[in-house]
């Protein structure tokens, strides 16, 4: 199998690279997407699926990191909105504790992983949360005290809807969705929702 | 194509060409060898016997590491007669990680890398005329990259 | 970014006094600054340098031929330099191709070894002491050291592996909808501790692209720009990309270009 | 075994800083390869470093000195075209030794 596609591969390229090379133009999206296909094999839970576009992705995929109208943009924002889901028994907090290991744990759904284990959320990539952990990122937003903003039902709702699918709050947001593309179950999000907000956790740390 | 566990020279290939060289080059100068393989620090200060506090022992360790893989470590020490610097990493499973026996002529300085199993302070013992001394530091160990 | 490390290059001129001020503006900007000093230039690459120089000149397979006559863009045989105008076009394949799909290529052509069984494992796993291909891209790298990115954009299909390159960093997919560019667009972020460069921009690309292949101290070996690709392709979700395939190499293209000037410095030393 | 260490010895007064990067894995024995299997302890165990007919340093390793350990010591009393010997002996029994001159 690797050797057909190695082989395949190697024919592909010549061929690509006649048909968008002289025309000095932009490869369109078909192109694009056949090179990342003609250049990857599937591999264990990461298949060739992986590299079929969602609209918001197609739409997102620019240097300007926007949509091009704002009709399409408002359709995808109403798209993702419609598509969190909220606990059915109404409780959106569970065990900081548990939230903090998710929110630590990196692990998940890339075919190095075990796809038996539950994902991380990685949340630390990308955010500074307990005062407690100096390895964090800073391509999203600070979380410290992110509890102390309030716990209204409608910042409860809110910062559920912004975990389950943050497309709704700001398109091209590269925050990926947790909830609507299956990556944290509802318990999960919830433990992630008491790190957050719960006032013994490290995150509402002074 | 994968060259795993590439072989090292064997011990009798390399006689010839270490001829100048004694080939078990070392005494056993950890006194009492045990040392080497205690298991937690209680051990290793029960074999090499008590250390006191001394400010006259610099330990330079970062204060963070990027992973525990490889921590950079000097030690130098201004206790006059210093023989001998050891290294020991608290959390590890055997902490003593290195021993250096220093003859005269030799300054009292060592540099070298360790591996630090998690964040625990990182100990420099020197023993100076049959008297051993410490200090230790923190480092820190964090997760670089992208955390999976 | 480029601003800061700009005044730090000046201050470190004047005297050690304004040395002391650069390391603090530095260690600002990179919580492991001080990390990195105390792990001094002593890059364990050096090891795998001598490795690659050694098989480069080793006849193998069925036609028991060395690697010496493998033209990497500047003629057959010609190593010096040759790292630094790569990834280039080549009239014998009619492609665009990066050093790691080119000694793959040789070792086709020149050696008569099977590409699949070259490619069955090209990237060491934890644990391993190296692989041919790490060694060999060690080595060709170093000969470049010092040198100015100069990837060439003359052939036209050097243009459109560029253009290629670029829709692939923006094109986002898999469950976690990430592209490259969702890390590598901004300057001065990190992730986690690690700082992140931007590389749609000549300073961030340069100092990337540069420092590739690097000695990764976490891993104690060395990794390539193909590895580095892979494993970033394998952080986006998405499947195994192949080295030397022409994601690859568009990808590389893309970010060489952009980092046109940049002198040279891989094998780098990197966490 | 020939390039198995890499030794610099730059003088600086009457002290050589000495330097020696070691290629060797230091394996702990508590590794899992990529099939689950434990990976066998192999690491260095001992070095010594000797210069102008004399010992100017030793050392014990454990497993806990990294791959491709480095060390560093200061020789007093050094002479520009002195040379610096370092050898290592591993647990499995291997050696590697290399040389360098003091400038």
């Amino acid at each position: 199998m690797l050797k057909t596609k190695i082989l395949l591969a190697a024919v592909a390229v010549t061929a690509l690279a006649s048909a968008y090379g002289e025309s000095g133009l932009k490869p369109d999206a078909k192109t694009v997407k056949a090179v990342w296909r003609d250049s990857m094999v599937a591999k264990n839970q990461a298949g060739l699926d992986r590299l079929n576009q969602t609209a918001l992705e197609k739409a997102c995929s620019n240097a300007s990191d926007n949509v091009a109208s704002d009709t399409e943009r408002e359709q995808l924002r109403q798209a993702a909105t419609n598509s969190v889901v909220y606990p059915a028994d109404g409780k959106f907090l569970g065990d900081w504790q548990r939230g903090e290991a998710i929110a630590s744990n990196g692990k998940g759904m890339q075919w190095s992983d075990d796809p038996n284990k539950p994902n991380g959320g990685n949340c630390y990539a990308c955010h500074q949360m307990s005062p407690g952990e100096v390895a964090y990122g800073t391509v999203g937003p600070s979380l410290r005290n992110y509890g102390m903003r309030g716990r209204s039902e409608a910042m409860l709702k809110y910062t559920w809807a912004k975990i389950w699918n943050p497309q709704g709050y700001r398109v091209c947001s590269h925050m990926p969705r947790f909830g609507d593309a299956g990556i944290l179950d509802e318990q999960q999000i919830r433990d992630v929702m008491a790190y957050l907000f719960d006032p013994n956790s490290p995150v509402n740390r002074k | 194509m994968n060259r795993n566990r590439r072989g090292f020279l064997k011990l009798a290939g390399a006689a010839a060409a270490l001829s100048m060289l004694p080939l078990k080059v070392l005494a056993d100068f950890v006194r009492p060898k045990e040392a080497m393989a205690a298991t937690d620090l209680k051990g290793v200060f029960a074999s090499l016997g008590n250390a006191q506090d001394s400010d006259q022992i610099r330990l330079e360790t970062p204060d963070i590491a990027e992973n525990g893989a490889v921590v950079p470590v000097t030690v130098s020490s201004a206790i006059p007669g210093t023989s001998k610097i050891y290294l020991l990493v608290e959390d590890n499973p055997n902490p003593l990680a290195a021993a250096y026996m220093i003859p005269e002529g030799t300054e009292a300085f060592v540099q070298t890398r360790v591996k630090v199993a998690q964040t625990c302070p990182i100990y420099a013992v020197v023993e100076a005329g049959g008297k051993l001394y410490k200090t230790s530091r923190e480092t820190k160990v964090t997760l670089g990259g992208c955390g999976g | 970014m480029l601003a800061k490390s700009g005044i730090a290059a000046l201050l470190r001129g004047l005297s050690v006094c304004s040395l002391l001020f650069s390391i603090a503006a530095n260690a600002q900007d990179d919580p492991f600054a001080e990390y990195h000093e105390m792990m001094g230039d002593d890059n364990p690459a050096i090891f795998v340098i001598e490795e690659g120089a050694e098989l480069w000149a080793k006849p193998q397979g069925p036609k028991q031929a060395s690697l010496e006559q493998c033209d990497l863009g500047l003629g057959a045989g010609v190593v010096k330099g040759a790292y630094a105008q790569l990834p280039s076009y080549f009239a014998d394949t009619k492609q665009v191709m990066d050093l790691e799909g080119r000694l793959i290529y040789c070792m086709e052509s020149l050696q008569g070894r099977d590409r699949a069984d070259i490619l069955r494992k090209p990237y060491s796993s934890t644990g391993d002491m190296g692989t041919e291909l790490e060694a060999l891209a060690s080595y060709i790298a170093d000969q470049s050291m010092g040198m100015p990115i100069a990837t060439p954009q003359n052939h036209p299909a050097e243009r459109a592996a560029y253009a290629m390159g670029e829709q692939l960093f923006f094109y986002r997919a898999g469950p976690y909808d990430f592209s490259c560019a969702t890390c590598h667009r901004q300057s001065d972020k990190r992730i986690r501790l690690q700082n992140l460069p931007n590389l749609t921009v000549s300073a961030g690309a340069g100092s990337a692209y540069s420092t590739w292949p690097a000695y990764r101290i976490s891993q104690g070996l060395v990794r390539t720009m193909g590895w580095r690709m892979q494993n970033c392709a394998k952080q986006q979700r998405l499947p195994q990309l192949l080295p030397g395939s022409e994601a690859v190499v568009a990808l590389i293209e893309y970010m060489s270009v952009n980092g046109t000037g940049t002198e040279m410095a891989a094998p780098g030393l990197k966490r | 075994m020939a390039g198995s260490i890499r030794i610099r010895a730059r003088l600086s007064g009457d002290v050589a800083e000495v330097k020696a990067l070691m290629r060797h894995p230091m394996e702990t024995g508590r590794r899992k390869d990529s099939a689950g299997n434990t990976i066998p302890a192999h690491f260095i165990t001992e070095v010594t470093a000797t210069s102008a007919g004399k010992t100017v340093l030793q050392a014990q390793w454990g497993a806990a000195v990294s791959q491709n350990p480095f060390l560093s010591f200061r020789i007093k009393g050094a002479k520009a075209g002195d040379t610096v010997q370092v050898q290592w002996l591993d647990n499995k029994g291997e050696t590697g030794v290399g040389e360098a001159t003091i400038k």
